[in-house]
């Protein structure tokens, strides 16, 4: 299940790699997302809750960067499962940061996602769907943090 | 099973092809699962356990429903007929001895639900023709006859055959 | 054709040609009728098994200890518990019960749990920690086959395999028929047709899913119930699996719900025996529908490049064809399914000049294997589509180009093999005149429904019938009825009641004197399997000469009893011998039985074994090169005429009528012979409009009933004519087997019709509304 | 998990109120198909089998009420649902099949909200309003507010649908469901819901909704108006598919591509506005 979205961010691109390499940053941004644990350099933990009609469930990824080229471009490994490996989910996921203009910056990320077990069989279709939801919410949340200033976003995440 | 989830069990009464029958059962068990389980009648079939296929199909005072996608609790209020219990001792139904005599039977898995929904049809509208009888039985997947002699049997109870 | 020309009796009282009911439809009606899941064993265990989540991935580590920690679970099985090395397969010998070193597709089978009840088994499997490291994965038959593709089968050259191997180590098997001279032909030609064919992985959706119950007794000897569609299949890769004698392994038959090629050899046996064996308890494992769609098998999907040449009067040339089939992780049944597929990529035609080549192909999916027809429906379907497009192109009625074409009696089939019976144009004429044609024909392409394009057309279609060996036994009881025992499981085609109507129609017995008994590997007489459309041709054969050798002995005690030669005794209907044309001069089997037990010669018992050993590749007529079969069966013939509607708005195709002419040798049963050719037809109709099998990225899609549509009751025609001819062949009493040819020309007669319809080309099935809809509107240049 | 099957709408409502993981159970047929995929487990299953004022079909002048649980098959026979109630009628007997007509119920199918579902859309085009209670009280739900996403309604916590009350509608409408989908029984791949009114040759009335074209059912009032004074011509019925079809976002899976699902929106409108325009209500 291939995914590919992109929005624009009205901040410098070094601003935007700094925010969006960093996990603290990142994990509220993300619908559902309940804890951030970073292990190492590149590597974290992820708990994810994403509800779907009457399924309710959390999805325990791990999350490993396997290249950086800042300020542009990243990828990661994701892998994890939920309702106690009810489920498996992997991701092998791109991030490309674009200078539109000193202020503007395009935020194109593409992600491949399989998801085997029981949510595998629920339904291709509706799960993109839902995935694009979840990136559009993301991009949502992440602009409000990344172009309020620095001070005023600080505070804003607390 | 671990402690913390031992399933709670609870008294249920169903009415199955004139029986009474008292249990205690874990509350998610499904239609299906009681009567092919606790009660050993096992000609409601599993086979796409999601209520696409029809071969769980039972009567619900009188009119067939999926087995498989309902609640055993929910069938508390109302009188359950199964396969079972059709024929007469070992005289067939009128709807069971159609199909022999229409040479309707090949594997067999899907017939007792072929007849259930049948009956249910025949007891509905007694003079369905070729597209009613098809519609009747919209819903229950038949790999092997491709349906022609299930139709053919249902037809020849009806009046227009007798002409 | 039969060994040394056993020629048929004539038959007795009225069990032949009679459309008799299935013996057990009362029991099956009544909901009395047991399948394995109906069973259960004191003290039997639940189970269900674990599959892989990855397409192509190295186990590295599988940790049970948790999983064998859960309350309620009595054994956990991976490849440890197996022996090791003990690969089964059906030709090449390549898969485990259990994966030990790699995963090849998504849901392979990697362990298995049993427990005292379904709910444990499925919870305990989610205690096991596999640790993976994955490999790149490869879906599609073509690219595995290119030099840097990820091999899936690095330890290739240590399974045993008969064959010659492709160079490749991902070509499961290869096959090349050549005839004349291909090169030069095309010159010869006044019109060429060429173009790519695409045929689906196909699901059988057997109505009963894969189910197995094992016991296993004090002495270590295993007893297997299981949906399968032969006993001695199971019992000898079981005994090969486990490294086991078979005098220790019993395989008896239940009631099977459907079966069509995919419970052919083995399915989730091994994996129960292992579970079985573990916890000395009896296990019985029944699949969800979605572990049978994801774990076990299904048609192989097919790319197919054809070509074929014709000259202005309509007489075939030339044809070219390469079958690509995605055999899916494990060869399976891969290398008969490709040989037969090229075996018919020349069609019930002459042509001179052919050239066919078929491989299968490993790809990180679900096993392809045995299926309705065998690699023949994916020839088929390229073949007739091109049939058409010769006729449309020369504007010959289709039917005239193919009669004119049609193989005849005495003609060599491709490789050389001898056709008796050749039948095709009979079929043809038959449809044609049956289906009034030559009227309906000029509804072509008129919307005699408001916004529904109206069609009619016609395929012409062959396969075999027979293959290997089989064995039966009749066995005369004191009070004169007899018993009938053969190794073949009735899958619910009706071996059980046409095996019993050839002993009672050679015995003049009625047919509540005659007991068919259960296939039983401990009591039944060897029989191959229930395939190939063999059953009725090979072990009908069978209980036809071994009803024969009870007839001889029982007119020698007769002979005796009334004093006469025994050249003036008949045997007249309910089991009576007496002396022709002397009315009262008669004695009733039971006489005879009670003579042979208590006086004389012993008790009375005929069996009858044999082996199908047909004409051999003819290497002055044909190249044949790779993995090919001959001899496999003699020929039977078919042709389909059918109509459609086209719903021009959404390209939804709506089949209103199908006649279908096919030569059964002598319809045993004609209501059973009609039962084959609907649900053939049905089976055919789905493979043609709705049945597709979908990935992503080695993730199946629609592996439930809800996704993957086959046809209900309202999504095919009520009228579906069977119209059977009857050329007698040398089968018992002339049969023929029906199994499988009907399914064989359906798709092809749909989407021909389609064209007739709509005038768009319709090359891939299923002929979804969707690509049907893109075909029209491409036809008219529209967007 | 505990069922309980409380006698009255009173009752049930102190269960979902006192439970914190409770979850109302009406005919069953899909929510237990998820259970049996082991895709939904809930503490408490309240089953509403035995509530009698939740069921059953009644009607005033301007208004048609129909109790919450009751049963597809029962609304597909009703001779109460007429003229532009049409639309839900024609829904109710296209719904899978007869045996799940007999066991599914339309509170719960529409609050389950799968947009590719038969009742969603022709709700919208029927102008249906939801009844809900609560503990705190009843409230109204319009029905274009009812639906939020996939699988996500307007309801809160400890809120059960009692009934779906529908408007007469126009004099002289008549309202038809047109469900395309691969074979029988399928869920649709496209589904459009209308309803019109005729005044001699040229629309006075339209309402439209389309069903499995998006997360929620969709209804657009600009293609409504391109209908409405129009003799439903192919210029006004082509632009109002297009207006259709721009606010379309159907999803891609394995009864048909996005792609296919627009071209079709077009095709099935015009076939309902044709059907309705000339008076038989024939299905697809």
């Amino acid at each position: 299940m291939k995914i590919e979205e992109s929005f624009t961010v009205q901040a410098p691109i070094d601003r935007v790699w700094e925010f969006i390499t960093d996990p603290e940053q990142v994990g509220p941004c993300l619908p559902g997302c309940e804890e951030i644990e970073v292990l190492g350099p590149t590597t974290y933990k992820a708990r994810i809750k994403v509800a779907l009609g009457p399924i309710k469930t959390t999805f325990k990824v791990d999350v490993e960067v396997t290249e950086e080229r800042p300020p542009e471009f990243a990828a990661s490994v994701t892998r994890g499962e939920e309702g106690g490996k009810a489920s498996r989910v992997s991701a092998d996921s791109t991030l490309a940061l674009k200078a539109l203009d000193e202020s503007q910056t395009e935020v194109t990320y593409a992600s491949d996602v399989s998801v085997v077990g029981r949510l595998g069989k629920f339904g291709l279709g509706i799960m993109k769907k839902k995935a694009k939801s979840m990136g559009e919410e993301f991009a949502a949340k992440f602009r409000v943090r990344v172009e309020g200033d620095g001070a005023r976003a600080a505070e804003a995440s607390a | 099973m671990s402690e913390m989830d031992v399933i709670e069990k609870q008294p249920v009464t169903l009415r199955v092809n004139g029986n009474v029958h008292e249990l205690e059962i874990a509350p998610a068990r499904t239609l299906l699962d009681v009567l092919r389980s606790e009660l050993r009648l096992t000609g409601a079939k599993r086979s796409c356990n999601q209520g696409v296929c029809g071969a769980c199909s039972v009567l619900r005072d009188g009119k067939p429903v999926r087995a498989c996608i309902s609640l055993a609790f929910a069938a508390e209020d109302s009188e359950i007929t199964t396969i079972e219990g059709l024929a007469d001792g070992n005289r067939l139904s009128r709807v069971q001895q159609a199909f022999v005599d229409a040479g309707a039977v090949q594997c067999g898995f899907c017939m007792p639900a072929m007849v259930i929904a049948a009956t249910a049809l025949l007891n509905e509208n007694p003079n369905p023709g070729v597209e009613e009888i098809r519609h009747g039985l919209g819903g229950n997947i038949c790999r092997c006859s491709g349906y022609v002699k299930v139709v053919d049997a249902i037809l020849s109870l009806t009046e227009g055959s007798k002409s | 054709m039969s060994p040394e020309g056993v020629t048929s009796p004539n038959p007795v009282g009225d069990a032949i040609g009679k459309s008799v009911p299935r013996l057990e439809a009362r029991e099956k009606l009544t909901g009395q009728a047991v399948y394995t899941d109906d069973m259960t064993l004191p003290g039997m265990l639940h189970a269900a098994m674990l599959g892989a989540p990855y397409a192509h991935a190295r186990i590295r580590s599988i940790d049970t200890s948790e999983a064998e920690a859960l309350e309620g679970v009595r054994a956990v099985v991976t490849a440890e518990d197996l022996p090791k090395k003990k690969y089964v397969g059906v030709f090449l010998k390549d898969q485990m019960t259990f994966a030990g070193d790699k995963v090849r597709y998504i849901s392979e089978p990697i362990a298995a749990v049993a427990a005292d009840t379904l709910e444990i088994a499925r919870k305990a499997l989610q205690l096991i920690e596999v640790e993976y490291e994955e490999l790149p994965a490869v879906f599609d038959p073509e690219e595995a086959l290119e030099a840097d593709a990820p091999i899936l089968h690095e330890n290739r050259d240590e399974y045993p395999c008969p064959y010659e191997r492709p160079e490749h180590p991902n070509a499961v098997a290869y096959t090349q028929f050549k005839e004349g001279d291909i090169d030069n032909a095309w010159a010869e030609c006044d019109v060429i047709v060429e173009g790519v064919y695409e045929t689906p992985a196909q699901e059988h959706m057997y109505m009963e899913p894969c189910s197995t119950l094992v016991a296993v007794d004090a002495n270590g000897k295993i007893t297997i119930w299981s949906s399968m569609q032969s006993v001695f299949r199971v019992q000898t890769m079981i005994a090969e699996a486990f490294d086991m004698p078979m005098s220790k392994v019993r395989v008896i038959a239940p009631r099977i719900g459907g079966g069509f090629g995919g419970k052919c050899d083995l399915t989730n046996q091994p994996a129960t025996v292992a579970l079985a064996l573990k916890s000395g308890r009896p296990v019985k494992m029944t699949l969800s529908r979605e572990d049978d769609m994801m774990m076990m098998k299904s048609r192989h999907a097919g790319k197919i490049y054809c070509r074929t040449g014709a000259r202005k009067d309509g007489t075939l040339v030339a044809r070219e064809m390469r079958l690509f089939l995605d055999g899916g992780a494990y060869a399976d049944e891969s290398p008969e399914v490709s040989t037969v597929a090229a075996f018919f990529g020349r069609g019930p035609y002459r042509i001179p000049h052919v050239n066919v080549e078929s491989w299968s192909v490993y790809t990180n999916k679900l096993r392809a294997s045995a299926f309705r027809g065998f690699g023949n429906p994916q020839a088929t379907f390229a073949s007739e589509r091109q049939i058409d497009e010769v006729a449309e192109k020369l504007g010959m009625d289709p039917i005239d180009l193919r009669i004119k074409n049609a193989l005849q009696s005495g003609d060599k089939w491709l490789g050389g093999q001898t056709v008796e019976g050749g039948s095709l144009a009979e079929c043809l004429e038959k449809a044609r005149a049956a289906s009034d044609w030559d009227k309906r024909r000029q509804n072509n392409g008129k919307e005699v429904r408001p916004g529904k394009r109206r069609g009619i057309c016609v395929s012409g279609m062959s396969h075999i019938s027979g293959m290997l060996s089989a064995g039966a036994a009749v066995r005369l009881h004191e009070d004169g009825t007899v018993t009938v025992n053969t190794g073949a499981v009735d899958i619910g085609e009706g071996a059980d009641t046409v095996m019993a109507q050839i002993c009672a129609g050679a015995l003049g017995l009625s047919l509540d004197q005659v007991n068919y008994g259960n296939p039983d590997t401990d009591s039944s007489p060897y029989n191959f399997q229930t395939s190939a459309s063999r059953v009725t041709y090979m072990v009908g054969k069978a209980v036809e000469q071994a009803s024969e050798r009870v007839r001889e002995q029982m007119f020698r005690h007769a002979g005796e009893m009334l004093e006469c030669a025994e050249d003036d005794l008949e045997l007249r209907p309910g089991g009576v011998i007496g002396i022709r044309g002397v009315g009262d001069a008669a004695v009733p089997f039971a006489a005879i039985a009670g003579r042979s037990l208590y006086a004389s010669g012993g008790p009375i018992m005929g069996t009858h074994n044999w082996l199908f050993e047909g004409e051999r590749f003819d290497p002055k007529r044909a190249l044949v090169r790779g993995f090919a079969l001959d001899g496999i069966g003699v020929f039977t013939f078919g042709a389909h005429v059918v109509e459609v509607d086209v719903d021009m708005a959404t390209g939804k195709t709506e089949v209103l009528e199908a006649w279908c002419a096919h030569d059964v040798g002598r319809a045993l049963n004609p209501g059973a012979v009609d039962g084959q050719i609907h649900g053939a037809f049905a089976q055919g109709l789905g493979y043609g409009l709705y049945e597709e099998l979908v990935w992503d990225d080695g993730r199946l899609v629609n592996p439930t009933m809800m996704d993957y549509k086959v046809p209900g009751p309202l999504d095919l025609p009520y009228k579906i004519h069977p119209i059977l001819i009857e050329n007698p062949s040398d089968g018992p009493f002339g049969a023929k087997g029906i199994g499988e040819i009907a399914l064989v020309g359906t798709a092809p007669a749909i989407c021909n019709a389609i064209t007739a319809a709509t005038g768009a080309a319709i090359n891939r099935i299923p002929a979804t509304p969707e690509r049907v809809l893109r075909a029209i509107l491409a036809a008219e240049g529209g967007s | 998990m505990r069922y309980l099957a409380p006698g009255s709408l009173k009752e049930a409502l102190d269960i979902l109120r006192r439970e914190d993981d409770a979850r109302c159970i009406a005919g069953g047929a899909t929510l237990v198909a998820m259970m049996n995929a082991d895709l939904v487990a809930v503490d408490v299953l309240v089953g509403l089998g035995r509530i009698a004022e939740l069921s059953g079909i009644t009607e005033t002048d301007d208004e048609v009420r129909i109790g919450a649980m009751t049963r597809h098959a029962e609304i597909a026979a009703s001779p109460v649902l007429t003229g532009a109630l049409g639309v839900v009628r024609s829904a109710a007997g296209q719904i899978a099949h007869p045996a799940v007509r007999n066991m599914g119920t339309i509170g719960g199918s529409i609050c389950h909200a799968d947009p590719a579902a038969d009742f969603p859309a022709a709700l919208l085009a029927a102008d249906a309003t939801i009844e809900a209670a609560s503990a705190e009280g009843t409230r109204q739900i319009p029905i274009g507010e009812f639906f939020e996403d996939y699988f996500e309604t307007a309801l809160r916590e400890g809120e059960i649908v009692t009934a779906i009350r529908l408007p007469r509608g126009p004099a002289g409408a008549r309202g038809h469901h047109v469900k395309f989908s691969r074979v029988d029984g399928d869920y649709a791949t496209v589904s459009v819901s209308a309803v019109l009114v005729m005044a001699g040759a040229t629309c006075s009335y339209a309402r439209i909704a389309l069903g499995s074209s998006g997360p929620v059912p969709i209804r657009v009032t600009a293609a409504e108006e391109a209908l409405v004074g129009s003799p439903l011509d192919q210029a006004a019925i082509a632009e109002a598919a297009r207006l259709l079809a721009e606010a379309a976002d159907p999803v891609d899976d394995v009864r048909g591509t996005t792609e296919y699902r627009l071209m079709l929106i077009p095709r099935l409108l015009a076939r309902a506005l044709n059907t309705l325009k000339d008076g038989e209500t024939a299905s697809v």
